[in-house]
């Protein structure tokens, strides 16, 4: 245990990681053919939107922020594309997905505005875009729209080998090891843990916190489009579904809701480890009501578990 | 301890204008929704003569107590700094005590009301006692304990959403009840003797301070000698108890239950608190303000429905409002005023 | 309990004349290849308003390689609804009562989790059963499912909501029509003039834009009918009864009479009640226990409901399985049965007095009004049973 | 360019908080190659004035140049472009980041590195080893004691190689050695060229480095002085606007019974264990360098940490042990260190801030009375002569010198016959200060014990019956009265006993 313990304070998302293995393990016990090569597009096809949603809540919460609208952004993102761009003859992908990710990443920017230049508290700025996201939703997509044959179905299938899943997480992936790899990342955690540090040390924190939210934005829309992958309509009421599951798979990774620590990773691992725990109780059978209730208390033990056993204390005045 | 009088202060470094008084005093007191409040009533008075009658608006008045019944924990909880995210949980467990104890197994109405006290104030005493001994962010574990409690309800309830609360409960919040002979349901009462308490608790009393004091900054207040665990604890269980409570008014005001009872009332009770102006982690926080989010909110939906506004636009001008109130005075501070 | 012997014949509820206010328009069914034309007038009339198309389906030359123990997998919707709950319950048993294997039995946790509910299909179809019994949240992506499933070799049954797809054979009421025939007899019974107010379900769930469907066809005809309001009540009694309260503060006038999408007639009229007003007409689609037994309390309130007979939707949906896998040849893709009306007419038959006025149990009606045996045959081209 | 004097030029500099004027007409010139110390009381207007320097704030009247262009930064980072780096006075570090991150916070663009790694390392270490000796560059920031914090944010600052250097009370959070180290490096830094801004509350510290002086008071620049002009009462006369201050070294003293007893406490689990007898009447200091242990030790005695070992409280009705909830009962106060962090709740109000552990006190019928507290606070606002502008403005809009006071008050009102003060005069102007001293010595005379934490040295030669020395978290050396000397307590810093008595 000596030697395990500081794994965990030294990578916050190895809790998720643990947890995800574990599942995955009893996943393939209850059902074998749970990775075989013909279910496992649609598989992961189905994880997609998760781990992207999980990805979405990141960056603000990094911040110091929080993000609520992820998840209604994502349904909005898909009723936006299956009601309006695909009828208006927009749909194919070279115009669609620009058009997507910048309306996506605007919705994210304007989040950011609100809670860095309006200076609203995250949680009032994305409850507000929240209400209005809805709103939106039900105004352009009122009633299911289902989607004619699309590019989308590549998320959704795949390309040759490659199941489309990983080309949207891919994506998304990419470009945070690419900012990873610049110095916005650095500037990003010391603004969510210190504004005050950054901004007297002249770090622009107002278009760091933009940039987060817009980032978030981005994410979200990539989910948009791989949950219009799988269901190929517009499904303006799924905004409730993933309304917090974002937050859920992003705490679980190891995020820390006081901004400054955490990544992507963690998001990753954390929305694998909550799919497989549906997955699991679904392929064994156990009553809806119950995979609910499995899932808020899986929720509640690792966030208590890793927020406490695993992570590191900071030490005032270390000796 | 007396000590001895030194010469007297220097001239105050801060002498405050007349004008910044009265700045910090609106800001103080929720002027601007109470201006909002008269606002939107005069409206819908000029628009509708025909609302000023009794039971219009003892019908507003019961619909604004159930939103704000639901949203007076999540009051404490956002003054603790925190959000809870159990609340349609709470009132899902509430309603379904309302409906299917209470209503279907004739359990008296007094009986289940207290078990769904013990129950949600006990799993909210958890919550708050976790999270404290633990020092884990609420956010998640509500978002999770809420959950549970909704998977458990519904393994309970297995289906049966057809029962109805007893007349006895359903008696207090309709429109047609009477308290004490006045024609109003007694919800409205129970309310507003809610919003009197809650005042002078926060307001008048050493337990009030010290809430208030954990919420602001909860280090300090531990070294202040406040009981921060008890607070913690406390502020969760009555937020999870008053929650369950609003569940089974809800149920019993709209004659029955179903899964999703709670979960509006998560983001309109959240609404309500906010467009009131608390602020998280705050001195400015308080059951007042949240009163008049409730009726702000309720005002602005009874306006929508009667200009046949839909679903979709409601919830767009509820957006707006949010963004629209809490950024005329809910601001943050800036970085530099915080170095 | 309701005397089920009488009353197996839908009540006329619609004496207007075509094309007057007040009838049920009658839309031809969207049947472009004419296959309803082999069938029985009234098995055809059913199919009114109906707007899916009717094609032949995909099983009609399929027939199981096994001779019994089939196996199924169920992937059906939580029991958020007394109706969902009990019909669900009804295809286990019947399964059972048939041989049939449970190999899966499936529900999302939440009625609107599509997801989950798809990745929940998946995991049913690596299971290989002989047949899947589905009750999608969502029609539109189940099409593709459909195709997955007889790719696959695996009938598809889908059970209350239909899917637009030969692949799948849907066993349903013709829910546009229900709605429909309880809009025109109440709005037949204000006299074709007057306000209305209308009371939505879940915007965006096929259910609401149904019910939609039934009741824009009929308020065409009703240049006098002006549509004063609309509130959105999920569904909820209880959601509904608020919102209806608030459009009656503002409005204290009231209304004539309430068009809504279903199952919320209880809460409306405890709306109207608590507000200290007269119960207008409320068209009671998927009425409740509540509703009907106090219509029968008061006999001069013009009501018109439909029944859900759960259990017999279960079965019937069995019925249309087992079928499928000993061969018989389903003729289209799309079963269809028009809703039982409740009027005053057969109110008596259906409804029970001593029930409690707010009881939110679903109207079941008699089993053998939905469905029967000797209407399915029609559905089959060998039906020797 | 000619007539134009080089280094920072300020001229008629004001700023408004609202009704505060913070500045007004504020005038300075700062050389290149000087260190020109700022001094004021409390709430004077020395942080404001940096701030605008900074980029913080902006100024509403008045002019800056530096040499010869005019400064007007609308954000740190516009004034760390002109050349001028400011450590303000919080101790500004991101817990979680490496000290390497730290250290180049903000040196880069939002996404553009200025340097690579290996670059950024070499020049860390460099700084870091000038400043603070062997800082590890990898572990995260939080894991460091104060001191070492503060001279990441001093590093951070260096490594801009800035024409204008700002320190805000930089020194009070540093230990003596780093700060020592410090001082040797802003003098090779002014030879170099660097113009210092140095503020401190510390005359010893003043009177070290300054090359000039200047002064200012509510607001104004009321004189410079150079270095050969240099004198503390003149200072202090410009300061305060009255001469009169005069200082009174503690006469030594007869300590009553023993009220707080402190058995076989152990700050680590290999140190020394710690006896430990506190009199009545009795003021006992606690010094050390940063991170020795005095300040786990005072908290051992209030009862708000716990390890091996026990404090109690000797009550003539017998023992009690002290916890983190009875010390109100027991007459034990202590006020914690970390003002923002640990004691002040910003958006409550002077009054109730004061008033927190005392409120049972305002009670009347259960309810509180707050024309009680509001004439509770006014007796000790007028006794501890806080500047302040109402009772019911929050107290973030005071000083921090003057939110210190409201502090002590809080706790005084605890009617405490312990007082255990945790470095109670950071950052708290010398007038402040000796007035605070005042108050300690009258109380101890009352019979009240104090145990009082200090980086200051002179504080304590100034304060204090006996010191406690702490070295790797145990007792060192114990300095009694006769014994206190500037000299010994800095010796028993750096381990030599020669004239200590243990
Ligand atoms: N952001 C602000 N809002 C309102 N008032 C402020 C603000 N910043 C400073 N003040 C006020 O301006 C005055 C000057 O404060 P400043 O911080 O410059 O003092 P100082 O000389 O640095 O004092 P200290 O020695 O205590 O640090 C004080 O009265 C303070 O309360
Ligand atoms: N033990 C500690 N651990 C962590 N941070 C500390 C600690 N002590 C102080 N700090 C931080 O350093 C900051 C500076 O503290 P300090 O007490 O010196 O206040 P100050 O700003 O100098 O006061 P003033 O305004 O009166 O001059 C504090 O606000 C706090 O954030
Ligand atoms: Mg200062
Ligand atoms: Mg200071």
């Amino acid at each position: 245990m000596n030697r395990v313990l500081p794994l965990f304070h030294r990578w916050p998302f190895a809790f998720a990681l643990l947890l995800a293995l574990v599942l995955l393990v009893l996943n393939l016990i209850v059902s074998p053919s749970f990775l075989s090569p013909a279910r496992l597009p649609g598989t992961l096809a189905t994880l997609a939107p998760f781990v992207l949603v999980g990805f979405a809540s990141t960056p603000s919460i990094l911040a110091g922020g929080i993000d609520i609208s992820v998840g209604p952004l994502a349904t909005f993102i898909n009723c936006l594309f299956v009601a309006v761009l695909l009828p208006a003859g927009l749909g194919s992908w070279h115009l669609a997905a620009p058009i997507i990710l910048v309306v996506a990443a605007g919705i994210g920017a304007l989040n950011g505005v609100l809670v860095a230049v309006v200076r609203l508290h995250p949680v009032v700025a994305t409850t507000g875009m929240l209400f209005l996201l809805v709103g939106l939703s039900l105004t352009i997509a009122q009633n299911p729209v289902a989607a004619p044959d699309n590019w989308t179905e590549v998320l959704a299938g795949g390309i040759g080998f490659v199941p489309g899943a990983f080309l949207s997480i891919g994506v998304a992936g990419l470009i945070w090891f690419a900012l990873r790899r610049t110095a916005f990342v650095s500037n990003l955690l010391a603004t969510g843990e210190s504004d005050i540090s950054a901004y007297g040390s002249g770090v622009n924190i107002k278009v760091i916190r933009i940039l987060a939210y817009t980032l978030g934005g981005l994410f979200a829309g990539i989910a948009g489009l791989a949950l219009t992958a799988i269901v190929q309509s517009s499904q303006s009421s799924l905004a409730a579904t993933y309304a917090l599951l974002g937050l859920a798979a992003a705490v679980l990774g190891g995020t820390s809701l006081a901004g400054g620590r955490g990544g992507l990773l963690g998001a990753l691992f954390g929305a694998v480890a909550i799919y497989l725990l549906q997955q699991l109780l679904t392929a064994s059978g156990v009553a809806p009501s119950l995979i609910q209730f499995a899932y808020g208390a899986v929720l509640v033990v690792g966030v208590v578990l890793g927020a406490t056993l695993l992570a590191p204390r900071l030490k005032r005045n270390a000796t | 301890m007396t000590l001895p009088r030194t010469q007297s202060p220097k001239a105050p470094a801060a002498r405050a204008t007349a004008w910044a008084r009265f700045r910090a005093r609106t800001i103080e007191v929720p002027a601007l929704q109470i201006l909002v409040v008269v606002a939107l009533a005069a409206w819908l008075v000029i628009t509708m003569p025909a609302i000023a009658n009794p039971r219009s608006i003892t019908s507003i008045l019961v619909i604004t107590s159930l939103l704000a019944l639901a949203a007076m924990g999540q009051t404490l909880v956002v003054i603790l700094g925190g959000l809870d995210l159990a609340a349609p949980g709470y009132i899902l467990f509430g309603a379904f005590m309302a409906a299917n104890v209470a209503g279907k197994l004739a359990v008296p109405s007094v009986v289940a009301l207290l078990i769904t006290v013990v129950v949600c104030g006990g799993i909210g005493a958890l919550i708050g006692w976790i999270c404290h001994r633990l020092t884990v962010q609420p956010l998640v574990v509500t978002l999770g304990i809420g959950a549970a409690i909704t998977g458990a309800t519904l393994f309970l309830a297995d289906g049966d959403y057809s029962s109805a609360p007893p007349d006895a409960l359903r008696s207090l919040a309709s429109l047609r009840g009477t308290t004490f002979g006045l024609p109003f349901p007694p919800i409205i009462l129970i309310v507003f003797l809610c919003g009197v308490g809650m005042w002078l608790f926060l307001n008048r009393t050493a337990a009030g301070r010290r809430f208030y004091a954990t919420g602001i900054n909860f280090r300090a207040a531990r070294l202040a000698r406040i009981r921060t665990s008890a607070v913690w604890t406390i502020v969760f269980a009555a937020s999870g108890a008053l929650a369950g409570v609003a569940g089974t008014f809800i149920a019993s005001f709209g004659s029955g239950w179903s899964q999703t009872i709670g979960e509006p009332y998560l983001f309109s009770g959240l609404a309500a608190v906010l467009v009131g102006g608390s602020i998280f982690g705050s001195i400015r926080g308080s059951y007042t303000r949240t009163l008049l989010g409730a009726l702000i909110l309720t005002l602005l939906s009874t306006i929508i429905v009667s200009n046949g506004l839909t679903e979709a636009q409601s919830r767009i001008v509820f957006g707006v409002i949010i963004l629209t109130v809490v950024s005329l005075y809910g601001r943050e501070r800036h970085v530099r005023n915080r170095f | 309990a309701p005397d089920s012997s009488a009353g197996a014949a839908p009540a006329q509820v619609s004496p207007a004349a075509a094309g007057t206010c007040g009838s049920v328009p009658t839309d031809a069914a969207n049947d472009p290849n004419g296959l309803l034309a082999d069938f029985p007038e009234e098995i055809a009339e059913g199919y009114n308003l109906y707007p899916y198309e009717i094609r032949k389906s995909a099983w009609a030359g399929y027939k199981s390689p096994k001779e019994g123990g089939f196996t199924a997998a169920i992937v059906g919707m939580p029991p958020a609804s007394p109706f969902i709950a009990s019909m669900s319950e009804a295809i286990r048993t019947s399964l059972q009562d048939n041989g049939v294997k449970i190999v899966g039995d499936f529900a999302p946790d939440d009625p609107s989790n599509v997801p989950l509910q798809l990745q929940q299909f998946n995991e049913a179809l690596s299971l290989k059963p002989d047949v899947i019994i589905y009750t999608a949240i969502a029609p539109q992506p189940s099409v593709g499912l459909a195709k997955a499933a007889h790719d696959a070799g695996i009938p598809l049954v889908a059970a209350q909501i239909p899917i637009d797809s030969e692949f799948a054979v849907s066993v349903t009421r013709n829910t546009p029509l229900a709605v429909a025939q309880v809009t025109a007899g109440t709005v037949g019974a204000l006299g074709g003039k007057g306000t209305v107010l209308r009371v939505e379900g879940i915007p965006g769930i096929p259910a609401s834009t149904f019910a939609n469907m039934g009741i824009d066809a009929v308020l065409k005809n009703c240049p006098e009918i002006k549509v004063a309001g609309s509130v959105t009540g999920f569904f909820q009694p209880a959601t509904a009864q608020v919102e209806v309260q608030k459009f009656l503060a503002t409005n204290p006038a009231g209304v004539d009479g309430v068009l809504q999408a279903g199952t919320m007639g209880v809460g409306i009229r405890n709306a109207f009640e608590e507000s200290g007003m007269e119960v207008p007409p409320i068209a009671d689609d998927g009425s409740s226990h509540g509703f009907s037994s106090w219509a029968l309390a008061n006999p001069d309130y013009p009501f018109f409901g439909t029944t859900t007979p759960s259990v017999r939707t279960g079965e019937a949906v069995v019925d249309v399985a087992l079928r499928i896998l000993k061969g018989d040849g389903p003729k289209i893709n799309q079963i269809v049965q028009p809703s039982v009306i409740v009027s005053r007419e057969n109110l008596a038959t259906m409804a029970d007095r001593s029930w409690n006025h707010n009881d939110l149990t679903d109207l079941a009606g008699a089993p053998e009004d939905y469905l029967p045996i000797d209407r399915l045959n029609e559905f089959f081209t060998q039906s020797d049973k | 360019m000619n007539n134009q004097p080089s280094g920072l030029m300020l001229a008629g500099v004001s700023k408004r908080f609202g009704a505060t004027h913070a500045l007004i007409d504020g005038h300075l010139h700062l050389r290149p190659g000087e260190v020109h110390t700022l001094l004021g009381e409390n709430g004077s207007g020395k942080s404001t004035l940096v701030k605008i320097l900074g980029g913080v704030h902006r100024s509403d009247a008045g002019s800056i140049t530096l040499d010869g262009v005019p400064v007007n930064s609308r954000s740190p980072r516009a004034a760390m472009d002109l050349g001028i780096a400011v450590v303000f006075q919080e101790v500004l570090t991101a817990g979680n980041q490496s000290v390497l991150e730290n250290v180049w916070l903000g040196s880069h663009g939002m996404f553009r590195r200025r340097l690579g790694r290996a670059g950024q390392r070499s020049i860390t270490r460099d700084v870091l080893s000038r400043i603070a000796g062997e800082v590890p560059l990898d572990l995260p920031a939080g894991q460091l004691s104060l001191s070492e914090r503060q001279s990441i944010c001093i590093a951070r600052a260096l490594v801009r190689r800035p024409k204008v250097l700002i320190l805000d009370e930089s020194t009070a959070s540093l230990d003596v050695k780093s700060r020592d180290l410090l001082f040797v490096e802003l003098r090779r830094l002014k030879a170099e060229g660097t113009a210092i801004l140095f503020i401190s509350h510390r005359m010893d510290e003043v009177e070290e480095i300054s090359d000039r002086v200047t002064v200012l008071r509510s607001g104004r620049s009321v004189s410079t002085v150079d270095r050969s002009d240099l004198s503390i009462d003149r200072l202090i006369t410009d300061m305060t606007g009255n001469s009169g201050h005069d200082q009174t070294r503690r006469l030594p003293h007869d300590p009553g019974d023993i009220i707080l007893r402190g058995t076989a406490l152990r700050l680590s689990p290999a140190s020394a264990p710690i006896d430990f007898e506190l009199r009545a009447g009795e003021v006992v200091g606690l010094a050390g360098l940063e991170g020795h242990g005095q300040d786990q030790f005072i908290k051992r005695l209030a009862g708000v940490a716990a390890g091996p070992g026990s404090v109690d409280r000797i009550l003539p009705e017998g023992d009690k042990g002290l916890t983190e909830r009875n010390g109100d009962d027991l007459g034990v106060a202590y006020l914690p260190r970390e003002r923002r962090g640990e004691s002040l709740f910003e958006s409550m109000s002077i009054r109730e801030n004061f008033a927190l552990p005392t409120l049972a006190k305002d009670r009347r019928g259960g309810l509180l009375d707050t024309r009680n507290t509001a004439r509770r606070f006014e007796a000790f606002a007028q006794s501890l002569s806080l500047r302040f502008g109402a009772g019911q403005d929050a107290i973030s809009t005071l000083s921090g010198g003057n939110q210190q006071k409201v502090l002590l008050a809080r706790w005084l009102a605890t009617d405490p016959k312990v007082l255990l003060l945790n470095d109670p005069t950071r950052g708290v102007d010398i007038g402040t200060k000796r007035e605070i001293y005042a108050i300690l010595h009258r109380l101890s005379a009352e019979g009240m014990s104090v145990v009082i934490l200090s980086s200051e040295i002179d504080e304590l030669v100034e304060l204090v019956d006996r010191v406690l020395v702490f070295r790797d978290q145990a007792v060192f050396a114990q300095i009694d009265h006769s014994n206190l000397s500037t000299e010994s307590i800095v010796a028993a810093y750096f381990g030599q006993k020669s004239e200590v008595h243990t």
